[in-house]
C-alpha cells in the first residue's frame, strides 16, 4: 500500500496577520481528482498557494508522498513532486516560450519539451516569442504545460481554464483526465466553471470563509441543492 | 587661567580626508613641541568636518563654533568657498580667521580679520614661468582643471610667462572629473608646444595625468612638463613612482626641506599622523597657522579682541619648517620662499621632491592682479 | 442610425505574423456585440489597436464619424472609447473607492484639482457608492486592492470602466476569473447601462456570450470569419471546428 | 441606511484626516520650540535642517507620490538658491521675501525643465537622466562664474532685515523663525495637495501609467505639474539656505546633495510627508552628532545606520512605525 | 586623419576598460535587479587585495589577480548572506539605501585599514611599455584590458543566454516565487550570480587600476560612471553594455579632445540624448 500522495492536517494560513484558512484537513489517494470549489474570495487560491509553500502558514502539517514538507521551502516541495499552476499564470515575461518551458523541466532532458508542444501546438508556433508577448490564453497554456513537464505527483491547478477557448478547454480537461488515470498524478483543481469541474472530479470539497464547508462526490453535490445555493451561489446544477 | 578655544574646520572625512588629517597633524605637532598653554591659558582645539566644499555647511558650523562653543579663533579651511563663506561672520563674532590652506588670493580681501599661512596659486605658479623660459622653452600649452584654483594657476602662469617673453599657444581647461587623459595628451601633441604647464588638484587624478603623459610618449618626444607642486604632493609620490621621476615643480614646501626646523617638524608631525608617508603640504600651513594663533593669544593676553590679535601678527616673521616667512602687514598673507623641486629617488628607494632652486621672499602676485 | 464606432481595414503584424489582418467592422449605438475566437486570434491586439495602445500598420478607426487613428490613447478615452483589461491593471496600493472616484473625477475633468478631497464631495461619493454596490464590492470599498481576491479585482476593473461613462465600451474577458455566482452581477451592471451605449465584449464563457450578445463576431488568425446572429454562429462549421468544439452540440444556444 | 452609514464614515474619515493635519502642524511647531530651547546656540544647524527638509519634502512629492526615480533633485534646490542669491548680489533685490519669491520662481522653472527631460524614461534610465541633468546644472553654474562665482561660491549676499524689523544676525534667530514658518506653511499646503484629486491621480500614475491613460488622464502633464510644485518647494528651501547662510556654493547643485536627500527620504519612508521630515531630522542629527564625536570615521557609522534601517525598518523609520501602530490598533479592535 | 585614428584607439581603450569594470554591475543590476551602488566598493576591495599581494607580498601579477578575485568573493559571501539576501526583490530605493550604507562602511574600513593614500598594482614587465600600432603606440596594459574585456563579454553572454543556469537565473529574477514553485533553488542561483558579479567587479578593479587608481573613495568617485554606462547600455544586456561603453567612451574621448572645457557637457548631453531615443537603454530587456 503506497502512501497517500497528499495529506493535509489542520492547516491554517494567511497573509501577514490576516488568517484566511482555518483548520483544513483532507487527504487524497493516488490518481484522485479533487475539485475545490467556493465563491469569490473564500480562500481557494490561498489553499493552493499554501500547499505550494508561498504563503505564511500558522499551523498544521502537509505531507507529500513519504515526505513531510511542512517546513520545506517552495523549491524543495516542487522537487519532491509538487506541481503548481497559479491563478495569475506567472509566465516569465522576459524568457522565451521555450525557456519558460525549460525552467519547468526539473532536470529532464531537453527533448522532453516535445511533450508540451504536442499538448499545445500553438506553443510550438510561438516558441521564440517572449512570455510577455503571448495572448492571455497562450499564457495559460504555457503555464499549464510548464508544470506538467516536471512530471509532478501532485498537480495543483488554479483556474486553468480561465481565458481558454471552449475547444481547448475540452482538450485540456481530457489531458488532465488522462494524466490522472495513469495513477501517477493526483490533481487538485480549483475552477469557476462548476460544471467542468464536476465532470472532471471524483471528489469535491467546497470552501466557505477559509473552512471546508462541504465535502463529497460530484453526484452528491448536484443533488444537494441547498448546499449548492448557499455555498456556490448558483441556482442549480444541470 | 582660561581655556582658549580654537575652532578648526576642514575635510576630516570624505575624499579629502588626507588633507584634513594633515591639518590635524600640523596642529598636533605644534602643540606637542610648544605645549598646550600660552601664558597660563590653556589652548583647546575643536574640529568640525566639512568633507567637500560646502560653504553653507561651513558657515553653519562656524556659527555654531562661535556662538555655542565660544571659540576665540577660527582656523583651517581647505577649500576657498568654505573660507569665503565664513568671512562675513568675523566682525560680528569678534574672531580672527587663520586660513591654513584655501589658496585663492581674494580671501584676505573679504575681511580685515583674515590671516593666511598657506600659499596662493599665483604665488606658486608664477616662478615656474621663469623656470620654463630658462629651460629654453618659449611655446607652452596650459592645461588646468576647470575650477577656481585651476583658473588662478592658468592666469598666474600666463602672466608670468608672457612677462618673460614666452608664448602660450593654447589654454585648455578640463573637467575636474577627468579619468582618461589620453585625448588631452593628443591635444598637447597636436598643439606644437614645446612644454606643458599643468595644474590638477592633488589626489587620484594626478596619477592618471602623469601616467598618460609618459604612456603617450610625450616625455620621449621631449615635451617638458611644468607644474606647481600640487601635482607631486609627497603622499602621492609612492603611487606616482618611476613615472614622476625628474618632474619639476615649484611649491612653497617640500617635506624633504633641509633645515633643523623642518627636521623637528617632520618628526613631530610624522608621529602625529601615524604614517609619515601621508605627510603633505597642508600640515605645514596648519603648523604655522598655530604659530600665528599662539602669537595672537600672547598679544591679547587671552582676551577676545580680534582686531588687536590680527594687528599683533602683521609683519610677524619667523623661521617656519618651510624656511623664513613673514606676514605681509598690508595683505595679511604670508611672504615665503618658493622652491623649484625635482622628483628624485632616495637611497632607500622612496621618492621625494628635491629642492634645486629658491625664489626668495615671494609675495602674492594674485592680489595685484585682483585690482 | 449611423455607426458610432467604425474600423476600416485595420492591419498590424509582429515580425512576420499578421495578427490583425484587414479587419473592418462598425457598431451602432445600443449594439451588444461579442467578439470571440481561438486563443491568439488577435482579439486583445484588436482592442489595443482600437484604443491606441498599439499603432496599426494601416487602416483607420473612427468614432462618431471622426477619424481618430492619429489620436493618442488619452484622446480616445476622452471621446468616449473606453476599455477594460484582460489581465487586471489596478493600483495595488489604492482602494476600490479611490479607483472609482478617480475615474468619476477624471470624467468630469476634476482630477487635476489641487485642493479638496473626494470624500467630501457628496455627488462623487454617491456615484462611487452606487457603482461599487452594484458590483458587490461594498464591504471591500476601503481595503487595499492588493488584499482582495482576484475575482473581486475583475469586478472592480469593470466598475472603473463604467465610471467613465463611455459611449463605446470594449470589455476584454470581463468574466474571466469571476465565479459563476458573480457573473450575474456583471450582466446586471451591463443591463443597467444606457441603451445607446455600444458594447463590444470579448469572452470565452459561451453561456455569458449567448445571454449577452445580439450579434457575434468571430475572429480567427486575425481575420473576421463570421459576423452575424448568435443563433447562427453555432451552425457555422468553421467556427465549430476552430473554436466551439462540442459546445455547439450541447445545444446551449437554442 | 447605507447612505447614512456612508455619510457617517465620511465625516469620521474627514475629521480624522483633518486631525492628522493639525497634529502634523503642531508636531512641527512643537519640535521647532524644543529645538530652540535645547539648542539655542545652534540655530544655524537647525535652520539648515529646515532648508534641507524642504528639499526632502519636495523630493518626496516626485519620488514618493509619483514614483519618479531621481538622483538629481538638488537641481531644483540649487536653482532656487542661486536665483535668490543672484537677485541679491547682481540686482540688489535684498528683501528676504522678494528673494524667497525669486527662489520659488527659479525652482519652478528648474522643475519644469527637469520634469520635461526626466519623464522621458522610467526606472534606471530615468535615474541616469537625472544624474546627467544635475551634472549639467553643476557644470553650467561652474562655467557661468561671473554670475555664480563659480567654484568659489556666490558670496556677498546681504539680506535686509525681515519685514524691516528683524535682522539676520550671527545668532540666527530670525533665520530660524523664518525657516520654521516657511516649513509649516509648505507642509500644510502639501498635505492638502497630496490628498486632493490631483494627489490621488499622481499615486495612480506611480502604480500604473498605462491604466491612468486608459482612464483618459495624461500622466506626463500631471507629473510635470507635480514637478513644478516640487520645484517651488525646493526653490523655497534653496532661497532659505541662501538667505540664512548668505552664500551659495556649487554644492547646492551637486549630485552629492541630491543623493543625500534621497537617502534621507528613504530613511524616513517615502510616500508620506511625515516620513520626509523624520528622515531629514534623524539623518542630519545623526550626522552632526557622530561627525562632531569622531570627524575621522563617522562615515562608517552613517553606513551602519542605513543598513540597520533597511534591516529593521524596511519601510523607513516613519513608514515602519506607522505600520506597526496601525497593526497594533487593528489587533486591539 | 591620423588624429581621428588616434582618437579612435583612445576611445576603444577607454571604453573597454570601462566595460571591464562595469560589466559585473550589469549582472547585479540588470539580471538580479539589485541597484548595487556598492559595485565600486567590491572593485576597490579587489584592487586593494591585488595591490597588497603584488606590492607588499611581492607575488606575480597573475597570481595577485586571482587572489583578488577569489578574496573579494570570499569577503562578499557573508555580505550577501546577511545583507543582500534581504533586498532581493525589494523596492529600488530600499536597495539604494542599503547599498549606499554598505559602500560607506567599506570606505570607512578601507580608510582605516589601508589609509587614505593611493595604492598601485605594479605591472609585470610584459604589460609595461607600449605596443606600436604603426601610426601610434598604445600602452600594453590597455591592450591587455581590451582582450580581457572581450573574453569576459563572450563568456558572460554565453553563460546568461545559453546555459541552464542562465535561464534559471532569469526566471528567478522575473518571478522568484514561481521559479521556486518550479523547483529552482533561487537562493543558490542568486548567491552564485552574486559571486560572479563580485568576482567581475574585482577583476575590473584590478585591470582598470591604471586608469582609476585605487583609494578609499574609489567606491563613490566612480559610482555614477558605472551606473550611467550600465543603464545606457540597458541593464542586463552584455552586448548593450559593450556598445554603450564604446559609444560613451568615444563621445567622452572625442569631446575631451575637441573641446575639453565642455567635456562634461558633451558627455552628459549625449547620455540624455541616448536615453531619450532609447528609453530602455540601448538593448534593454523588455520587462
Ligand atoms: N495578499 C493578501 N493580503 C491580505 N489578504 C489577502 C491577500 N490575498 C488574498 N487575501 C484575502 O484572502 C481571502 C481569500 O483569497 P483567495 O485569493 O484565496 O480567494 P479565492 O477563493 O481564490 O477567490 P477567487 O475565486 O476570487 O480567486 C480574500 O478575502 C482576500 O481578501
Ligand atoms: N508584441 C508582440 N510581439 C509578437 N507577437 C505578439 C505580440 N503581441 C501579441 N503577439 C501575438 O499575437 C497573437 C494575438 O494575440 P492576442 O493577445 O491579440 O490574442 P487573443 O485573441 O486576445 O487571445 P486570447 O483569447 O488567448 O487572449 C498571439 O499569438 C500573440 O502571441
Ligand atoms: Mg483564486
Ligand atoms: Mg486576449
Amino acid at each position: 500500500m503506497p502512501a497517500t500522495p497528499l495529506e493535509v492536517e489542520n492547516l491554517s494560513a494567511g497573509y501577514g496577520p490576516t488568517r484566511v484558512l482555518e483548520g483544513i484537513s483532507f487527504s487524497v489517494p493516488a490518481g484522485a481528482r479533487l475539485a475545490v470549489l467556493g465563491r469569490n474570495g473564500m480562500g481557494k487560491t490561498t489553499l493552493l498557494a499554501t500547499l505550494a509553500g508561498q504563503t505564511r502558514r500558522y499551523e498544521g502539517r502537509i505531507r507529500i508522498g513519504e515526505t513531510d514538507v511542512t517546513a520545506l521551502p517552495s523549491a524543495s516541495r516542487a522537487l519532491s513532486g509538487l506541481g503548481f499552476v497559479p491563478q495569475a499564470r506567472c509566465v516569465f515575461p522576459t524568457l522565451t516560450v521555450e525557456e519558460n518551458l525549460f525552467v519547468g523541466l526539473k532536470g529532464r532532458p531537453k527533448s522532453a519539451l516535445r511533450e508540451a508542444y504536442d499538448m499545445f501546438p500553438r506553443l510550438h508556433e510561438r516558441r521564440r516569442n517572449l512570455g510577455s508577448q503571448l495572448s492571455g490564453g497562450e499564457q495559460q497554456m504555457l503555464s499549464t504545460a510548464r508544470s506538467i513537464l516536471g512530471r509532478p505527483s501532485v498537480l495543483l491547478l488554479d483556474e486553468p481554464l480561465e481565458g481558454l477557448a471552449p475547444v481547448i478547454c475540452e482538450e485540456l480537461m481530457k489531458v488532465f483526465a488522462e494524466l490522472a488515470k495513469t495513477g501517477d498524478m493526483t490533481i487538485l483543481l480549483v475552477e469557476q466553471r462548476i460544471q467542468s469541474a464536476l465532470d472532471f472530479a471524483d471528489h469535491v470539497i467546497v470552501l466557505e470563509r477559509g473552512r471546508i464547508a462541504w465535502s463529497g462526490t460530484p453526484v452528491e453535490l448536484s443533488q444537494d441543492h441547498a448546499a449548492v445555493e448557499r455555498l456556490l451561489g448558483v441556482g442549480s446544477l444541470h | 587661567a582660561d581655556t582658549i578655544k580654537v575652532g578648526v574646520i576642514g575635510p576630516f572625512s570624505g575624499p579629502f580626508a588626507l588633507q584634513g588629517k594633515n591639518f590635524k597633524a600640523g596642529i598636533d605637532a605644534y602643540m606637542a613641541l610648544n605645549g598646550s598653554k600660552v601664558g597660563d591659558d590653556d589652548v583647546e582645539v575643536i574640529y568640525r568636518d566639512v568633507p567637500q566644499a560646502d560653504p553653507a555647511q561651513s558657515k553653519a558650523l562656524a556659527q555654531e563654533l562661535v556662538v555655542k562653543e565660544g571659540v576665540q579663533y577660527l582656523a583651517g579651511f581647505y577649500f576657498t568657498p568654505d573660507a569665503m563663506a565664513v568671512t562675513p561672520l568675523l566682525e560680528q563674532g569678534n574672531v580672527p580667521l587663520v586660513v591654513m590652506n584655501a589658496a585663492t588670493s581674494a580671501i584676505v580681501t573679504k575681511s580685515p580679520l583674515v590671516v593666511r599661512t598657506s600659499f596662493t596659486l599665483w604665488q606658486t605658479s608664477t616662478p615656474i614661468a621663469k623656470v620654463a623660459k630658462d629651460a629654453g622653452v618659449s611655446k607652452i600649452i596650459s592645461v588646468v582643471s576647470d575650477y577656481g584654483p585651476g583658473v588662478d594657476a592658468e592666469n598666474a602662469f600666463k602672466k608670468g610667462f608672457e612677462a618673460v617673453g614666452g608664448e602660450i599657444v593654447e589654454a585648455i581647461r578640463m573637467p575636474l572629473a577627468t579619468n582618461d587623459f589620453s585625448p588631452i595628451m593628443q591635444r598637447i601633441k597636436d598643439s606644437g608646444a614645446q612644454g606643458v604647464f599643468a595644474f590638477l588638484p592633488s589626489g587620484p587624478t594626478t596619477l592618471g595625468f602623469v601616467k598618460a603623459f609618459n604612456e603617450n610618449a610625450l616625455k620621449d618626444a621631449g615635451i617638458k612638463l611644468f607644474a606647481p607642486g600640487d601635482l607631486t604632493q609627497e603622499s602621492d609620490l609612492p603611487a606616482l613612482g618611476e613615472a614622476a621621476l625628474g618632474l619639476q615643480t615649484t611649491f612653497h614646501y617640500a617635506v624633504s626641506h633641509d633645515s633643523p626646523e623642518n627636521k623637528t617638524f617632520v618628526e613631530a608631525a610624522g608621529k602625529a599622523i601615524g604614517n609619515p608617508a601621508e605627510l603633505s603640504f597642508p600640515s605645514v600651513g596648519a603648523y604655522d597657522g598655530m604659530h600665528v594663533i599662539y602669537k595672537m593669544i600672547e598679544a591679547t593676553g587671552g582676551e577676545q579682541d580680534a582686531q588687536k590679535a590680527v594687528d599683533a601678527v602683521k609683519g610677524l616673521s619667523w623661521a617656519s619648517p618651510r624656511g623664513p616667512v613673514s606676514i605681509d602687514p598690508e595683505s595679511r598673507h604670508i611672504i615665503q620662499n618658493i622652491y623649484l623641486r625635482e622628483v628624485a629617488k632616495a637611497e632607500d628607494g622612496s621618492y621625494y621632491n628635491k629642492e634645486i632652486q629658491t625664489f626668495e621672499k615671494q609675495g602674492d602676485p594674485g592680489l595685484a592682479a585682483l585690482k | 442610425m449611423s455607426a458610432i464606432f467604425e474600423v476600416r481595414n485595420l492591419k498590424r503584424s509582429f515580425g512576420g505574423l499578421a495578427v490583425t489582418n484587414d479587419v473592418s467592422l462598425a457598431m451602432r449605438p445600443g449594439d451588444r456585440v461579442a467578439l470571440i475566437g481561438p486563443n491568439g486570434a488577435g482579439k486583445t491586439t484588436f482592442v489595443n489597436l482600437v484604443t491606441g495602445n498599439l499603432t496599426p500598420d494601416s487602416g483607420e478607426v473612427r468614432i462618431s464619424g471622426e477619424d481618430i487613428t492619429r489620436v493618442d490613447a488619452i484622446g480616445r478615452v476622452r471621446r468616449g472609447l473606453v476599455r477594460s483589461f484582460q489581465v487586471t491593471r489596478l493600483f495595488q496600493e489604492m482602494t476600490p473607492a479611490e479607483h472609482v472616484a478617480l475615474a468619476v473625477l477624471q470624467r468630469d475633468g476634476r482630477a487635476g484639482r489641487l485642493f479638496g478631497n473626494y470624500l467630501a464631495m457628496p455627488e462623487v461619493m454617491a456615484e462611487v457608492g452606487d457603482l461599487i454596490g452594484k458590483l458587490g464590492l461594498r464591504d471591500l470599498m476601503h481595503r487595499r486592492v492588493r488584499e482582495i481576491a482576484y475575482g473581486q479585482q475583475r469586478l472592480l476593473e469593470i466598475a472603473v470602466a463604467l465610471a467613465l461613462k463611455p459611449r463605446v465600451l470594449l470589455l476584454d474577458e470581463p468574466a474571466a476569473g469571476v465565479p459563476q455566482s458573480d457573473t450575474g452581477r456583471i450582466e446586471q451592471a451591463l443591463a443597467d447601462l444606457p441603451s445607446d451605449l455600444a458594447v463590444l465584449m470579448i469572452e470565452h464563457d459561451m453561456d455569458l456570450v449567448f445571454r449577452f450578445a445580439k450579434r457575434v463576431i468571430v475572429l480567427a488568425a486575425g481575420t473576421i470569419i463570421f459576423d452575424g446572429l448568435p443563433s447562427e454562429v453555432t451552425k457555422d462549421p468553421r467556427v465549430r471546428e476552430a473554436y466551439l468544439g462540442s459546445y455547439a452540440n450541447a445545444g446551449h444556444a437554442a | 441606511m447605507a447612505t447614512m452609514n456612508e455619510a457617517l464614515a465620511r465625516a469620521h474619515g474627514n475629521r480624522r484626516k483633518f486631525g492628522r493635519d493639525l497634529v502634523g502642524l503642531s508636531v512641527i511647531l512643537g519640535l521647532a520650540v524644543v529645538g530652540y530651547l535645547l539648542f539655542p546656540n545652534n540655530l544655524a544647524l537647525l535652520t539648515r535642517m529646515t532648508a534641507i527638509a524642504l528639499l526632502v519634502l519636495s523630493l518626496d512629492l516626485v519620488t514618493g507620490y509619483c514614483g519618479v526615480a531621481t538622483l538629481g533633485h538638488a537641481a531644483l534646490f540649487g536653482t532656487g538658491a542661486y536665483a535668490a542669491g543672484i537677485a541679491a548680489v547682481h540686482f540688489g533685490i535684498t528683501d528676504p521675501l522678494l528673494m524667497l519669491a525669486c527662489g520659488i520662481f527659479g525652482g519652478i522653472v528648474a522643475g519644469l525643465l527637469c520634469g520635461v527631460v526626466i519623464l522621458r524614461a522610467h526606472g534606471l534610465p530615468q535615474l541616469v537622466l537625472s544624474i546627467a541633468l544635475i551634472h549639467l546644472f553643476h557644470e553650467f553654474a561652474n562655467k557661468a562664474s561671473s554670475w555664480t562665482g563659480g567654484s568659489d561660491g556666490l558670496a556677498g549676499i546681504a539680506p535686509d532685515p525681515l519685514l524691516g524689523l528683524f535682522a539676520f544676525d550671527l545668532w540666527g534667530r530670525t533665520a530660524y523663525v523664518f525657516g520654521i514658518v516657511l516649513l509649516a506653511v509648505a507642509f500644510t499646503l502639501l498635505r492638502l495637495i497630496v490628498r486632493s484629486p490631483f494627489g490621488m491621480l499622481c499615486r495612480g500614475i506611480k502604480e500604473d501609467p498605462i491604466r491612468i491613460r486608459a482612464m483618459g488622464a495624461a500622466p506626463k502633464v500631471t507629473l510635470v505639474k507635480m514637478y513644478m510644485i516640487s520645484g517651488a518647494v525646493a526653490g523655497a528651501g534653496g532661497a532659505l539656505n541662501a538667505i540664512s547662510t548668505q552664500v551659495v556654493g556649487l554644492d547646492s547643485l551637486s549630485f552629492t546633495l541630491s543623493a543625500e536627500s534621497l537617502v534621507m527620504l528613504v530613511l524616513g519612508g517615502t510616500g508620506s510627508l511625515f516620513g520626509a521630515l523624520t528622515g531629514t531630522i534623524v539623518f542630519m542629527f545623526f550626522e552632526d552628532i557622530v561627525s562632531a564625536a569622531n570627524p575621522f570615521h563617522w562615515l562608517t557609522m552613517v553606513g551602519a545606520l542605513l543598513i540597520a534601517v533597511v534591516l529593521f525598518a524596511p519601510k523607513g523609520l516613519y513608514g515602519t512605525s506607522a505600520g506597526a501602530v496601525t497593526r497594533w490598533r487593528e489587533t486591539r479592535r | 586623419m591620423q588624429t581621428v585614428f588616434s582618437i579612435a584607439v583612445d576611445a576603444l581603450a577607454y571604453g573597454m576598460v570601462l566595460f571591464v569594470i562595469s560589466i559585473g554591475l550589469s549582472v547585479t543590476m540588470g539580471l538580479m535587479r539589485v541597484v548595487n551602488l556598492a559595485h565600486g566598493a567590491f572593485a576597490m576591495i579587489g584592487g586593494y587585495i591585488a595591490s597588497y599581494a603584488a606590492r607588499d607580498l611581492g607575488l606575480g601579477y597573475g597570481i595577485a589577480l586571482m587572489i583578488a578575485v577569489f578574496g573579494t568573493i570570499v569577503i562578499a559571501i557573508p555580505i550577501e548572506r546577511l545583507l543582500y539576501r534581504r533586498i532581493y526583490g525589494a523596492p529600488e530605493l530600499t536597495q539604494v539605501l542599503m547599498t549606499i550604507g554598505i559602500t560607506f562602511c567599506i570606505i570607512g574600513i578601507a580608510n582605516y585599514v589601508f589609509g587614505p593614500t593611493l595604492k598601485t598594482i605594479p605591472l609585470p614587465s610584459r604589460l609595461q611599455g607600449s605596443v606600436d600600432l604603426g601610426f601610434r603606440s598604445i600602452a600594453t596594459h590597455r591592450l591587455f584590458a581590451i582582450l580581457c574585456g572581450l573574453a569576459v563579454a563572450a563568456a558572460l553572454w554565453y553563460a546568461i543566454e545559453k546555459t541552464a543556469f542562465g535561464v534559471k537565473l532569469r526566471a528567478a529574477v522575473d518571478n522568484a516565487a514561481m521559479a521556486a514553485a518550479l523547483g529552482v533553488r533561487t537562493e543558490i542561483v542568486y548567491a552564485v550570480s552574486f559571486a560572479i558579479a563580485v568576482g567581475l567587479a574585482a577583476l575590473g578593479g584590478v585591470l582598470g587600476a591604471e586608469l582609476l587608481p585605487v583609494e578609499p573613495y574609489y567606491a563613490l568617485r566612480y559610482m555614477v560612471t558605472f551606473l550611467v554606462v550600465v543603464s545606457v547600455g540597458g541593464a542586463g544586456s552584455i552586448p548593450g553594455a559593450l556598445v554603450a561603453c564604446l559609444l560613451l567612451g568615444g563621445i567622452d574621448t572625442a569631446g575631451r579632445y575637441l573641446m575639453p572645457e565642455f567635456g562634461e557637457f558633451f558627455f552628459y548631453l549625449a547620455v540624455i540624448a541616448i536615453v531619450c531615443v532609447f528609453p530602455r537603454g540601448l538593448a534593454g530587456r523588455t520587462r
